[in-house]
């Protein structure tokens, strides 16, 4: 056996490894923590991309801890969604980290840098075991980690605004994980299993005896996972969260976190829960008018916002009703835009984040209103920027194009062509608040800090361009990912 | 605080709460408890032990670096267990398939590489409560300094 | 349907009755509480309230601790995984608290409160 | 029909794609080098599309297909007779414009930017005419919107930017109308090639509600009321080559696109079972009367042209909605007719603003004893667009007539007449008060006024002498292009 076969696991244990070295390195070695997170990091993308490999040449798979089999031990399930979900968290994870070796150095304490990159490693192993893990209870448990890192990388930064915001974070992140658990129990109750494929078989015998518990189960993940990944009208936590942290952790907060409640909720709606139990109740409509609603006002309350990255964060919550519509549609169409969204939005929302902290970081504004002219005195940052922004309102070329078109077909695929509608309709408010972002900063004079900003360093400059990079490379040839997201969709519903 | 009967008593049950921890974690693959549970114990005996005499007095024992580097510790005993198994040819924390000796049912030394992980979590709890303390207690301080 | 069989109903799933209680009980202190140590409180009650439904849940009547000893025979076990599984629950809590309580702390040092509409009041002083 | 594979269209497009990157590298160093390269850029574009005149002509439909984007949607080009004519009016256009820029752009600011601009959006310009399909067309008409988005704003003024802002929303409104109209015909059809078959066979709502989403998204780029609003503010904020552009060619991409979705998309059949053609004519009509009256109105020289091209759309969008074999080709003939005309006006009036620097017309009188020749082929481009007889406007309005009588509506012929008088109303004064009108202010600054350099009269002659020579003689290239196009277009784009 190679340590290739272990690569699942790996993933998760190595960020773990490094994430409790980093204190002792901290204090002995300084010096190798940023290699140290960028390596561990770099492992794991390597491992995930041998999976992605491995599953899309010979099928999904599974790992079992310790070898016990199922329903004793904890499994693993690399499937295509999983895969897929993994690539997109390193990826995206390592170009943000790489980015944050230097822009945090002028947001944090130079003592809890070492602390940052513990709670990062943490954040992505959490990340990668909940896509991966194939166990509700484990699931639970990476939740758990998931939400106190992200805090963690919030709070990190000791302002005021931080501070609370974590708190508020923390705080109905602790509701979310108590509906979690007591949806868990609910489903343990009646089936006696925790393993998703033993679940999924029980619970079509169990749903005529408990329907009741079954449907409070799925409304409790509904509203668990709901806060989480800031699924209106829960999303009350997001913009103070993800607007005041540094850059970095906005960037992977936004651009990660939030989605990787919906990859746990899609698995639980297609891959736990009986087809069935969606027809006793409108769970699907519930979930399209959160997300219709979410597009809209998201957008809306973007239009009002003057600092750069408060207006981001509410485009993030405008962003997750895509994703989310994707799942409610319920066609392979949709389902593959939404999953795809993921990705997109993941490389779209880090750099439109990353290229703010480093017009932050240059300028020492956040204000909207003075950005002008910044394209002439900072031009990396406004063309990641105004890439980004092209991407959001989806014009052709950029991969939050290849999205659109899939989530428009496929609302159209089961004949609500309402939803399309809606799609458009946000894409015009996105346009309507980035647009004249990038207007502004191209033409312009630029004034006081804007005119004579600092030097960016090359590690800023290098992140942004590799996301600028992916946002046309995914544009113009989606089918480079387009591959495992029409597996992921046809295997979830069930067309494989 | 400077009660002289809180650390009379203290000093009295302090050896005989951390026996119990002991006795705890080890016994975790045995009967009830385990890591956590004999983890927090100990933990909680080191916290009486700050309370009672003063912090100085605590840090003296069990500073705060040493209490973070043990933390780090136990988790990677965790974490390194996992890793020997795959070492050994099995999965991720493979314990008797790895081939790891298991030894008799109900001795001390049985059931393989769980008693070293329940050691590691034990190791981990016990030290994560006293940064825990150390963390609330010098924050606390430390407002109090700027304040 | 008659009181009698309503009655006999909770009592026969009284844990459910009870630890939903709880859950209302915690929830509310959460919401309705401007102090923030007692929100924490309420999220703990919250939690607990939880754990003690999953623990309920896998109780046998008449079962014993499922420790296996050589010579004993074989009766009924209390299930353990909920418990097993609830440790692990305590353990997130207890995180969640302590990680609470020091942003608490790093509140008041900023606010020098820990009144939640103070802080809302302080913060929108500042806006204006 | 015979199909041949070429690698020519992609070429056109491609080639001053690059010569984008190439200009914009080489302006660091040389100016004259960057003017040498855009000029040559446009004429090499020009000639390449002139060569394909022999297969074209010959009947042959190039279709190069260059890669999949998704599924049953790709880049792919295809050019038969109705792209070839209006992507050869377009580069030849843009040749002049080049050169007309040359003296032109050296007094403003941001040549730098102005140049590689110019080229890329002649790129994407070459690409909407050169689809192989909805997508490809689609993708080429958001970038040149978005693009020439900095030509509108590049005098960078308060109104430019409020006027870009307006355009830009627009254009945003229209790409996703444009968006929706193409994933409702993907969803109907499956594919949306362009080919001889028709897409969409069976009338639905769906299908319904694609057709207005066409109209909308590329009505809003033809000026057609009422999407016209950013018209009139974006085209004379512009600098006057880019407003030339804008007007002359660009208005016409969306004409360009109607047609493809009628007869391609749709099929005129269907449309004229269907009766919704009568929008469009309804829409056309209104947008006619509307443009030309409100350009009495206007004071600003620019302005009153710009409220002309909307008036000068509505004929091209009427010509459409009749779909009898001469309205289409007097629309087809009104495309190319109101490129040569419109662009022919705005250098004109561009040569003046640059040399008087003034647009209000209250101030150009006597304007024509100062600059004749400029004045001269403003009035030879006037008269056209009025439509007195020898001129190619006269031809282009007399075939729609007389489509419109072979439909049986004469009320159109009245329409067009109204039209004309109003477009009399409006540039008859101009020439009067050039020629024969005072000279206000010229007593108080006795600024001597020149013509304008050679590079800039060059254009203007041949673009103006186009005007009169193509309605002058019976026979010739834009007319037998329009109605090769008109019948390839009729017996349903084979």
């Amino acid at each position: 056996m190679s340590i290739v076969n272990h690569f699942p696991v790996l993933a998760v244990v190595v960020l773990l490894l490094f994430a409790y070295l980093m204190p002792l390195l901290m204090r002995w070695r300084k010096e190798w923590c940023v290699p140290a997170t960028l390596g561990a990091i770099g492992f794991s993308l390597i491992a995930s991309l041998y999976m992605m490999w491995q599953v899309m040449t010979t099928g999904p798979f599974m790992y079992q801890m310790g070898s016990w089999a199922p329903p004793w031990g904890i499994e693993f399930s690399i499937d295509y969604l999983a895969v897929f979900a993994t690539m997109t968290i390193t990826i995206v994870g390592l170009i943000v980290i790489y980015y944050g070796t230097q822009d945090l150095l002028h947001e944090l304490k130079e003592q809890v840098m070492g602390w940052y990159y513990t709670l990062y490693l943490l954040l992505m192993a959490s990340m990668i075991g909940m896509v991966l893990t194939n166990d509700l209870f484990n699931m639970f448990v990476f939740v758990e980690i998931c939400a106190i890192a992200s805090c963690g990388i919030i709070s990190i930064k000791e302002s005021r605004e931080c501070i609370e915001a974590a708190f508020k974070y923390l705080v109905l992140s602790a509701v979310g994980s108590g509906c979690l658990l007591l949806a868990i129990a609910m489903i343990y109750m009646v089936t006696g299993h925790l393993n998703f494929t033993y679940v999924a078989q029980a619970l079509p015998q169990v749903m005529d005896l408990y329907p009741l518990n079954i449907l409070v189960s799925l409304a409790l993940f509904l509203v668990g996972l709901g806060v989480k990944a800031a699924l209106f009208p829960l999303h009350v936590w997001l913009p103070d969260a993800h607007s005041s942290a540094p850059s970095p952790s906005s960037a992977v907060l936004s651009g990660l976190v939030i989605k990787v409640y919906a990859i746990a909720m899609i698995k639980l709606l297609y891959k736990v829960y009986p087809p069935e139990l969606l027809g006793m109740a409108p769970i699907m409509n519930m979930i399209l008018w959160m997300a219709t609603l979410a597009i809209i006002i998201g957008s809306m309350f973007a239009i009002v916002q003057d600092d750069i990255k408060k207006m981001l964060a509410y485009s993030s919550i405008a962003q997750i009703g895509y994703v989310f519509l994707g799942v409610g549609l319920m066609s392979e169409s949709a389902l593959q835009g939404g999953i795809l969204h993921i990705f997109n939005h993941a490389i779209m929302k880090s750099m439109l984040f990353l290229s703010a902290g480093a017009i932050i970081y240059a300028t020492g504004t956040r204000k909207l209103s003075d950005l002008k002219g910044i394209g002439i005195t900072l031009p990396v940052p406004t063309i990641a920027f105004s890439l980004g922004a092209f991407a959001m309102v989806g014009i052709p070329i950029t991969n939050g194009f290849i999205s659109k078109w899939y989530l428009a077909l496929g609302s159209l695929d089961v004949g609500r062509p309402f939803f399309a509608a809606v799609i458009l309709v946000s894409s015009l408010l996105n346009g309507i608040y980035y647009l004249p972002i990038v207007v502004n900063a191209f033409f312009g004079e630029p004034e006081g800090a804007v005119a004579e900003p600092r030097p960016l360093p090359r590690q800023m400059v290098v992140s942004l361009i590799l996301l600028g990079s992916g946002v046309i490379l995914f544009g113009v040839f989606p089918s480079l990912i387009l591959g495992v997201v029409s597996k992921a969709a046809q295997s979830l519903l069930g067309l494989l | 605080m400077e009660d002289i009967i809180v650390r009379y008593v203290t000093r009295i049950i302090l050896p005989f709460v951390q026996l119990y921890g002991l006795y705890v974690v080890l016994h975790g693959h045995l009967s009830p408890g385990g890591g956590f549970s004999g983890g927090a114990i100990i933990g909680a005996s080191m916290i009486l032990y700050a309370l009672a005499f003063n912090l100085s007095a605590g840090s003296k024992k069990l500073s705060h670096d040493v209490s973070s580097a043990l933390e780090s510790g136990g988790a990677l005993l965790f974490a390194g267990m996992g890793i020997f198994a795959i070492l050994l040819g099995t999965n991720f924390l493979g314990n008797k398939v790895a081939g790891i000796p298991i030894g008799t049912p109900g001795n001390l030394f049985s059931s393989g590489a769980i008693m070293i992980i329940t050691f590691g979590v034990g190791v981990k709890v016990a030290s994560t409560m006293i940064t825990l303390f150390y963390s609330l207690i010098e924050g606390e301080d430390h407002s109090h300094d700027h304040d | 349907m008659t009181m009698i069989d309503i009655l006999l109903r909770l009592h026969q799933n009284s844990y459910y009755f009870f630890a939903i209680i709880l859950f209302i009980i915690g929830f509310h202190t959460m919401l309705s509480h401007n102090n923030l140590i007692k929100k924490v409180i309420g999220m703990n009650i919250m939690d607990t309230s939880i754990f003690l439904f999953f623990v309920a849940i896998g109780y046998v009547n008449g079962g014993r601790a499922p420790i296996l000893e050589p010579g004993v025979p074989y009766t009924a076990y209390v299930n353990p995984l909920p418990s097993a599984l609830i440790l692990t629950g305590i353990v997130v809590a207890v995180s969640v608290t302590a990680y609470a309580l020091s942003l608490i702390v790093k509140l008041y040092k900023h606010y020098g409160t820990i009144d939640a509409e103070e802080i809302m009041r302080i913060r929108g002083g500042d806006i204006q | 029909m015979r199909f041949t594979s070429s690698f020519l269209p992609v070429w056109i497009v491609m080639f001053p794609m690059v010569m984008t990157a190439v200009i914009y590298y080489v302006e660091q160093h040389s100016e004259k080098m960057r003017n040498a390269l855009a000029v040559g850029t446009s004429l090499v574009t020009f000639l390449s599309v002139a060569a394909l005149y022999p297969y074209i002509m010959a009947g042959n439909i190039i279709e190069y297909k260059m890669f999949q984007l998704l599924p049953s949607l790709d880049i792919s080009f295809r050019v038969d007779i109705l792209s070839f004519s209006l992507a050869l009016l377009s580069s030849f256009i843009w040749m002049m414009v080049a050169i007309y820029s040359l003296d032109y752009m050296c007094k403003e600011h941001g040549c730098n930017r102005y140049y590689p601009v110019l080229i890329i959006t002649l790129a994407s310009c070459m690409g909407i005419f050169m689809a192989g399909d909805l997508f490809t067309l689609f993708v080429f008409f958001e970038l040149m919107s978005l693009i020439s988005y900095v030509l509108v704003v590049h005098e960078e003024t308060v109104e430019a930017l409020r006027a870009g802002y307006k355009y830009l929303i627009m254009t945003i409104i229209g790409g996703l109308a444009l968006f929706f109209g193409i994933i409702i015909t993907f969803e109907l059809a499956g594919t949306v090639t362009l080919s001889g078959a028709t897409l969409i066979k069976e009338p639905s709502t769906l299908a319904f509600f694609a057709f207005i989403s066409f109209l909308i998204g590329f009505g809003m780029k033809a000026g057609m009321f009422p999407l016209h609003v950013w018209l009139p503010d974006a085209h004379p904020v512009a600098p006057s080559p880019a407003s030339a552009l804008l007007s002359g060619i660009m208005l016409k991409t969306g004409a360009y696109g109607l047609l493809r979705v009628i007869f391609h998309v749709f099929g005129f059949e269907f449309m004229q079972r269907e009766g919704w053609t009568v929008i469009l004519a309804v829409v056309a009509v209104i947008t006619i009367l509307l443009g030309s009256a409100v350009a009495i109105t206007q004071d600003d020289l620019k302005r009153r042209l710009a409220y002309s091209s909307i008036g000068q759309m509505g004929y091209i969008l009427l010509g459409m909605s009749i779909l009898t074999e001469r309205a289409l080709i007097g629309n087809i003939f009104h495309i190319f007719s109101h490129a040569f005309m419109k662009s022919t006006l705005f250098l004109c009036a561009g040569a003046i603003i640059l040399k008087t620097g003034k647009r209000s017309i209250k101030e150009l009188g006597g304007i024509g004893k100062q600059m004749p020749f400029t004045m001269f082929a403003f009035t030879l481009a006037a008269l056209a667009m009025i439509g007195i007889p020898p001129f190619n406007g006269f031809l282009s309005k007399w075939t729609l007539s007389l489509g419109a009588m072979d439909a049986g509506v004469p009320f159109y012929v009245l329409v067009l007449l109204l039209s004309s008088l109003l477009n009399g109303l409006y540039y008859l004064p101009i020439i009067i008060s050039a020629f024969f009108g005072g000279e206000p202010g010229h007593e108080h600054d006795h600024v001597k006024v020149n013509e304008a350099g050679y590079k800039m009269l060059i254009p203007i002659a041949i673009l103006a002498v186009s005007c009169l020579l193509f309605g002058l003689l019976p026979t010739n290239l834009p007319f037998d292009l329009s109605r090769v196009a008109a019948e390839f277009l009729l017996r349903g784009g084979q």
